[in-house]
């Protein structure tokens, strides 16, 4: 990797607040061959919002998953490095108590429970949690439209409502991190903005703590507080949102077209461009 | 064939398609013809019918991996179609006086049609709901078989006189080996044949059915037509191993086509290797061997625990249960995968990943 | 990049450019309770890209089920021209109602789709998937698939050609002999693409093809619609959120919501469209909430 | 009349423990997708250890159910911790298979400890004749039924009421998913496989109670799978529907018409019902959504 | 050695005599297979011990087929390649599928099932019957019945839905038919995998059946007593022999009492002469005699038959070889069991392979099988 990459070993820490969330240095493979995380580390500090960029396949999902304890169930494993949790490591955790002990994630491509309703579908998500009633009016507060189709089958849901629908589970588990795996996928501008906005809320009102994926870079480095950028594995650029806004690499690659991209059209768009890559 | 060839250039779309391509595959294929030909010299004729009866698995199983593997509907109605197979050939061979080779060949016929009116659910039913109503067809089958007087002349069961059509003989002395040259030679037509059907559209499209069916009739595969099909073609092997059945122990009853049959394929292409033709060829011949093996291991075994030589038939199921636990346990995607991680291991060496 | 010149189109449509080649006719589908399309109308010309927009759950997948027969409407009509140039009829139009047709004859008559979540045949290889495409125009008889020698095998290697031309479009060549279930997503996406490509379409229909993209691959995405289009002539209904793509690229943009057409036309105007905005698009660079 | 009557509580009595079974049978559907061939030994397993108990060891009757419990409960965890959880993500058939496997080898383990003979075991439940609109019947028929009743009952209210439903629901689902919400899928897993064993325990021991106490018990797996597509894979209310159909009309069957014609008529009704509701009466439309 | 006749090394010279047994241990009928199993390898055990036939040891080769006739061809062919003398066969299911295999290969056969059409040399010429035919003992059973209850008296035949099953119950109406014995006749077939018989009882109470004959294993029959008593139906169960043992005793309990067993091969608790043997033999072995019911006694006879073959063709000093043997058992003359099949006497001839046509009839006293016609004739 070159030379001005961001230092992959010692855990690198962001601006303010304690961090409640800290991956140091780890290694992710799957079926003992496939090394897809190659010494990783990030911080999320409390009460912040973070965003985490990266181009398809660098290992974002699989960042989470290592988080939220999911490898096993996919033949993958932290094989070296640790995730800690507000001090404590959790990296041999599992994934219920994972839950259990506040971190949350509204995994990729929506999984919902397809053949439940949506209102099951939410009473799931509050598993770990006696207070489900005042959970869902919450949820429902944010999201109308969800309680309009509470009796709903999920699986007959759009794309965009079972994404609404996965957000509004996660929150059930009243999670102190949330983790959110592309919220903006499939879903429509109007929404995207509010739910970014829904989010920048909850953070703002009950401090809730987020780590989220996202591939529109602009949306997602709006309401982030801090960025990292991920290649193959590693981090390779890390900063304030409005550091890396102002990153001529991430104007290029991220923000694209129609803005500081600085191309008009996608008509202009050279052929299949070779990339820079940073590393 | 799974195997991924290193180091291998097409120079033209024909030769990609070839079946064996790479050294190693002609070196295989090689030894394999030779061990083939060395058989019925270096068996006895104990062994030999071991291994006719493997061959005949071998047709069964590619008819069942054809609709299970590939096409992905799970079928346990194996028993009822072998048994259409065996008296269909058998009555017009032996009744109605017809040269065997075309009892047989009507036979495959009969069973594919009876076969696709029994896959007629199939258009509605999915997964699970299928694999039970084939199972219903399997009993209803039977039932029909086993209550249908005129099928056996009230008997029960039915004598197949031997073997012998234009001038060919099966002799008594020569019983076992005459019969392995032509199941031989059927088994390795019927592996052919079901390879040809899936390097070519055909096939293709059951495969699409299996993976997804809704995308499947966007891009113009017509499902419906697509899984009868499937049936029609599958239920022809199993009719054609059915026959074979009949003609080889040359006396059928209803009771050598009970549901624990149709288990005992649908274990062969589990083991051997769901939605491959080579894995139902390692499944049948595996499962045929295994009881074999198993209470020769029983015996030996028994020989220094004296309990359990009290308890060997009863050992002996249990070691056939356990070993099918263990082996899917160790490798679910069946032996076919076994031999390619073999292949590609040796494929790559001596370099790994 | 693309040196070799292409011996197919993959265009099969036969009307020509400018003309209606697909009618939505007051269109109408139900579920139980839900109202998914309440009579929508509209009219995509051949030789265009014509995008439809709107809010989630507003039909636009539904809409594109009813086209190619996945779902078939309560009311309404759905027609597809074709001018039958070659076989009998010379020259005369064709015109096909869609929404009596089962998926499979729909796929026929040259209509080709891609999915919102990726259907491809995830045990299968690319190069399986893509000659997949081709089944429509391939004959497909026990007997020649049993016997491969002779025309079994003819057919195999003659399809085979123009498939690897899409390949080539689409630059799979890496990835031909892999299965598709292990590729990164957005390579996955660009095989639907071509699977619908091999059909050699009259009409092909992309279901939010740019969906999980970073900015780096919508252009690519971009650029291959814009190549199949412009290359291949082929006209397409585009789905698709990224309103920067979709005003972008789209000659004609049709806006869905509740199931109802709110507003049809070139994007300039319904960029501008206030009914639009206030549905869907939202007030231009919108105001987050910035702690 | 009083023959009709006859049959109908026999075939009542039969439909209840066949329900019984199959409620096992069904919830390790609902939670975990597996169709699970080895239904019968579990009945099988149920009723002799009920027998060591009760005969072998002479302990009191409610005795013999607890350790039967325990013992169920234990098999339940053993079979999914050793044999299904290193399935879990394998597909389904593959599963089956090491289901058919599993039945295999517990049906020769009560071999080897058993052997193949009858075991003559006292009566349970009492069976005082009674005598219902001029039939008589036997009284363990009307405890069978009752008993029955009220397990299913339990089990039910159990599932509709308590958050496990959901909980088996979702991991049936989704694993993934329902491990981001915190589910435990292994415990849901071995729970569903736990009260499988102890309902086809009761079965067990009913049915091993009014016929007797050999390995054809372990023939009565098989009744399960029209019993469960009858009602609907996944469908508690339809384990019940279902068993007590096939129940009643075999009865009937084989009182009216051809007994012969008994053995295979739940198949018959099955494809017919399948063929107009092909996800049995009360179940659940898998969902294919593009 | 290919498939030829026993002309192989275990033909001449002074080795061990291989026979090979095809038992079902485990399978559906393990029940009475396994004793039936335990009686000849005891058989074997005895003459052994006892020096053996002319000096040469039995060499028995048993192994379970769990009833399934692939199993049990597989298993023939191995003992064929072994070079076995004779082949103790099981099930009708598997004699059937085997008749003709035998015949190819000249190998005797004594098996557990005693359909009539095993008995017709011409049709199997290397099956031989220890036995009266199924048939036979129906016959047998309807005489009882049309003495015990009168002419006119309603039988309802219920029987396994099987060739074994079925096989008696054809001969049983023609005997009605002609006249032989003066009763109502029906048949009914028993499904499997049932909790009851009610329904067919139902059936046989509408035809107004006073008796049950039960063509089946032990445990459906021993139900269909408890069906009966439990509903206390006045119908009198007439067992045929592979029912009519104390597994059924056992199995039925009380509901048992009073039922007819018509069993050909007497229990050792019978106490006949022919016992005598086989107690000194248990008792030697520290084993409970009376413990051993007919199946055991059936099994050590049909070894005992065919070890009297084997050693009837070595006297003649001819090669022991199937057809020998075969000739030897149609023409050594009788074979006196004292008193323990039937009347006692089985005798095989060349025009017909069933050894003996009477068989005992008992009853269930309180719990034990009281004999109460000796060597009933047809
Ligand atoms: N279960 C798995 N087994 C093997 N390889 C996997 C598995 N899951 C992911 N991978 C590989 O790991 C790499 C990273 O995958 P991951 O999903 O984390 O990427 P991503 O950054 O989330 O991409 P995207 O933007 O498409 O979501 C990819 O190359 C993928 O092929
Ligand atoms: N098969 C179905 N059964 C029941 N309801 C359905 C079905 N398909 C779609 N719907 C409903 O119809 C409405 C339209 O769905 P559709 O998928 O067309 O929306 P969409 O415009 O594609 O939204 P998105 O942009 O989120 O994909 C939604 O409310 C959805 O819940
Ligand atoms: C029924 C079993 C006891 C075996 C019996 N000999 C038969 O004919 O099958
Ligand atoms: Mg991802
Ligand atoms: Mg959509």
């Amino acid at each position: 990797m070159s030379p001005q990459a961001a230092p992959a070993a010692e855990p690198a820490s962001p601006a303010a607040g304690s961090p409640l969330l800290v991956l140091n240095n780890i290694e992710v493979i799957y079926d003992e061959v496939i090394l897809v995380l190659r010494g990783l580390s990030l911080s999320v500090p409390e009460g912040k919002i973070v965003a985490l960029l990266g181009s398809n396949g660098a290992g974002k999902s699989t960042t989470l998953k290592a988080v939220s304890g999911l490898l096993p169930s996919e033949r993958g494993e932290i094989s070296s490095g640790s995730v800690t949790f507000e001090g404590r490591d959790v990296t041999r955790m599992d994934a219920p108590d994972r839950v259990k002990n506040g971190m949350s994630l509204c995994m990729e491509g929506r999984h919902v429970f397809p053949h439940l309703t949506v209102a099951d579908n939410l009473i799931a998500g509050a598993y770990t949690r006696r207070d489900k009633a005042e959970q869902i009016e919450l949820v429902y507060e944010f999201f109308p439209k969800l309680a309009d189709m509470r009796n709903r089958t999920a699986g007959y849901l759009s794309g965009g409502e079972q994404q609404m629908l996965a957000i509004g589970r996660a929150l059930m588990a009243k999670p102190r991190l949330l983790m959110l795996d592309e919220p903006s996928l499939g879903l429509a501008p109007l929404l995207v903005t509010e739910i970014f906005g829904q989010i920048a809320r909850l953070n703002a009102e009950i401090g809730l703590t987020v780590l989220v994926i996202e591939q529109n870079a602009r949306r997602a480095l709006e309401v982030a507080h801090h960025g990292y950028i991920m290649e193959q594995g590693r981090i390779v650029l890390e900063g304030s949102s409005t550091e890396l806004q102002e990153n001529p690499d991430v104007k290029e690659f991220y923000l694209g077209v129609g803005g500081e991209g600085g191309r008009k059209s996608y008509r202009e768009v050279k052929h299949y461009k070779r990339r820079k890559r940073w590393l | 064939m799974a195997a991924t060839q290193t180091g291998l250039h097409h120079r033209s779309y024909a030769s990609e398609l070839r079946i064996w391509t790479s050294r190693a595959q002609w070196i295989r294929l090689g030894l394999l013809t030779v061990l083939l030909l060395a058989l019925p010299w270096v068996l006895d004729n104990y062994w030999l019918s071991i291994v006719n009866t493997a061959l005949i698995a071998v047709v069964g199983a590619i008819g069942l991996n054809i609709l299970v593997g590939y096409t992905g509907q799970i079928s346990l109605g194996q028993g009822g179609f072998l048994a259409v197979g065996a008296y269909t050939s058998v009555i017009l061979a032996d009744r109605a006086g017809l040269p065997v080779p075309l009892s047989i060949a009507s036979a495959v016929i009969v069973t594919a049609v009876v076969g696709t009116f029994f896959g007629l659910p199939g258009l509605r039913l999915k997964g699970l709901y299928l694999a039970i109503a084939t199972l219903a067809s399997q009993q209803i089958i039977l039932f029909i078989v086993r209550r249908w007087g005129w099928l056996t002349e009230g008997r029960g069961f039915v004598d197949v006189s031997r073997l012998e059509f234009l001038g060919f003989r099966i002799q008594r002395e020569t019983f076992e080996q005459q019969w392995y040259w032509i199941l031989l030679i059927i088994a390795i037509l019927a592996v052919l044949v079901a390879v040809n059907l899936f390097r070519s559209g055909l096939g293709r499209s059951f495969m699409a059915v299996r993976d997804q069916d809704i995308a499947a009739a966007a891009i113009g595969v017509n499902v419906a037509r697509a899984k009868l099909t499937a049936f029609a073609v599958s239920s022809g092997f199993v009719g054609l191993a059915g026959a074979l059945t009949a003609h080889y122990t040359e006396v059928i009853s209803w009771e050598r086509f009970t549901l624990d049959v149709s288990i005992l394929y649908l274990a062969m292409i589990i083991v051997g290797g769901l939605g491959s033709v080579a894995g139902s060829v390692y499944g049948a011949v595996f499962i045929t061997f295994l009881p074999v093996v198993v209470r020769g291991f029983a015996e030996f075994a028994g020989g220094f625990a004296p309990f359990l030589q009290a308890q060997l038939p009863a050992f002996q199921n249990a070691v056939f249960g356990l070993v099918i636990i263990v082996f899917l346990i160790i490798e679910p995607r069946g032996l076919n995968h076994i031999w390619t991680r073999i292949k590609d291991y040796f494929g790559y060496w001596p370099f790994r990943y | 990049m693309r040196t070799r010149a292409y011996q197919h189109s993959l265009s099969s449509s036969t009307v020509p450019s400018g003309e209606p080649l697909l009618e939505v006719d007051a269109v109408s589908l139900r579920f139980g309770g839900v109202q998914a399309l309440r009579s929508v109308s509209f009219t995509v010309n051949s030789g265009r890209i014509h995008s439809i927009i709107g809010p989630n759950g507003a039909g636009k997948s539904s809409l594109l089920n009813c086209i190619s027969g996945l779902y078939r409407p309560q009311e309404g009509e759905v027609r597809l021209h074709s001018r039958s140039a070659e076989d009998t009829g010379g020259g005369a139009d064709r015109t096909h109602r869609l929404n009596s047709l089962p998926p499979y004859r729909i796929a026929r008559l040259g209509v080709a789709r891609s999915f919102q979540n990726i259907e491809l045949f995830s045990q299968l290889t690319v190069l399986e998937n893509l000659m997949l495409g081709r089944h429509v125009h391939m004959r497909h008889s026990v007997l020649a698939s049993a016997l491969w020698f002779g025309p079994g095998r003819r057919q195999e290697i003659a399809h085979r050609e123009l498939v690897e031309e899409v390949i080539d479009l689409l630059q799979l060549q890496a990835h031909r002999k892999q299965p598709v279930g292990s590729l990164a997503y957005g390579i996955q996406k660009r095989v639907e693409l071509g699977r619908a490509l091999c059909l050699q379409p009259a009409l092909l229909l992309l279901d939010e093809p740019m969906a999980g993209m970073n900015a780096e691959e919508k252009e690519d995405m971009a650029r291959y619609i814009l190549d199949v289009h412009e290359l291949a002539g082929v006209s397409i209904v585009l789905i698709e959120h990224d309103m920067n793509v979709v005003m972008d690229i789209s000659s004609h943009v049709s806006v869905l919501d509740f199931g109802k057409l709110i507003a049809d036309g070139h994007p300039d105007e319904v960029k501008a469209d206030p009914r639009v905005i206030e549905a869907y698009l939202g007030a231009e660079d919108s105001e987050v909430a910035q702690p | 009349m009083s023959t009709a009557v006859n049959l109908l509580i026999f075939g009542l009595a039969d439909g209840a423990i066949l329900a019984l079974a199959a409620l096992g049978f069904v919830l390790i559907y609902k939670a975990t997708a597996v169709i699970n061939f080895a239904q019968g030994e579990f009945l099988l397993v149920g009723a002799y250890t009920f027998y060591t108990c009760f005969v072998i060891f002479q302990l009191p009757i409610t005795v013999g159910i607890l350790v039967g419990v325990v013992v169920a409960v234990l098999l339940g965890i053993v079979v999914e911790r050793l044999i299904l959880r290193p399935m879990i993500g394998q597909s389904h058939i593959s599963i089956i298979m090491v289901t058919i496997g599993l039945s295999g080898l517990l049906n020769a383990i009560v071999q080897m400890f058993f052997g193949t003979g009858v075991r003559a075991q006292p009566a349970v439940l009492p069976s005082p004749p009674v005598s219902i609109l001029g039939a008589t019947i036997p009284g363990n028929r009307l405890l069978a039924i009752l008993i029955a009743a009220i397990v299913l009952t339990v089990l039910t209210i159990f599932f509709q009421k308590s958050k496990h439903g959901i909980a088996m629901r979702s991991v049936a689902d989704d694993e993934q998913a329902a491990m981001t919400v915190g589910i435990s899928v292994r415990r849901v897993y071995a729970m569903s496989w736990a009260l499988a064993a102890v309902s086809a325990l009761i079965a067990g021991i009913l049915l091993a109670d009014i016929t007797a106490v050999d390995l054809h018990i372990a023939s009565f797996g098989l009744m399960v799978f029209p019993v469960v597509i009858l009602g609907g894979l996944d469908s508690v209310p339809g384990t019940i529907i279902g068993g007590l159909t096939i129940g009643i009309v075999t009865q009937l069957v084989s009182g009216y018409l051809d007994p012969g014609l008994a053995e295979v008529i739940p198949y018959i009704i099955l494809v017919l019902i399948l063929l107009i509701r092909p996800y049995g009466i009360f179940g659940e439309k898998r969902i294919e959504r593009v | 050695a290919c498939g030829g006749g026993g002309g192989g090394g275990a033909a001449e010279g002074d080795g061990p005599i291989p026979i090979g047994v095809i038992a079902d241990l485990s399978g559906a009928t393990g029940d009475v297979g396994t004793p039936y199993n335990q009686g000849m390898l005891a058989y074997v055990d005895w003459i052994n011990s006892a020096g053996g036939v002319e000096g040469r040891e039995i060499q028995a080769i048993s192994n379970d087929y769990a009833y399934e006739i692939p199993q049990a061809e597989e298993l023939y062919r191995r003992y064929l390649n072994e070079d076995v003398v004779a082949v103790q066969g099981w099930g009708t299911g598997d004699t059937e599928a085997l008749r003709t295999r035998v015949a190819n290969d000249e190998l005797p056969f004594i098996s557990g099932s005693f359909s009539e059409e095993l008995a017709d040399p011409a049709e199997s010429p290397y099956n031989f019957l220890i036995a009266p035919t199924y048939s036979d003992q129906m016959r047998v059973a309807l005489n009882y019945i049309e003495e015990e209850g009168g002419a006119g008296s309603e039988v309802a035949v219920l029987h396994h839905d099987s060739p074994f099953g079925a096989s008696p119950v054809a001969d049983g109406q023609e005997w009605v038919d002609s006249g032989e014995v003066d009763l109502g006749y029906q048949s009914y077939a028993m499904p499997t995998g049932t909790s009851n018989f009610v329904g067919i009882l139902s059936q046989a109470q509408s035809q107004g059946a006073e008796y049950i004959v039960i063509q089946n294993v032990a445990s459906p029959a021993s139900q269909v007593a408890h069906d009966i008593a439990a509903q206390n139906l006045d119908m009198k169960i007439v067992c045929l022999n592979w029912c009519a043992n104390d597994l059924f005793i056992t199995g039925a309990g009380d509901a048992g009492e009073g039922s007819v067993l018509v069993q050909p091969f007497a229990p050792v608790s019978a106490d006949k002469p022919g016992h005598a043997d086989m107690r000194a033999y248990l008792e030697e072995q520290g084993e409970d005699p009376d413990s051993k019911g007919s199946a055991w006694v059936q099994g050590w006879l049909a070894m005992h038959i065919m070890v009297e073959g084997i050693r009837h063709t070595l006297e003649q000093g001819n090669d022991l070889t199937g057809p020998n043997i075969r000739e030897s058992l149609e023409t050594m003359g009788p074979i006196d069991t004292g008193g323990v099949i039937g009347a006692g006497i089985v005798e095989f001839s060349p025009e017909t392979h069933a050894g003996i046509h009477s068989s005992g009839v008992y009853e269930v006293q309180d719990g034990q099988m009281v004999e109460i016609a000796e060597g009933a004739e047809p």
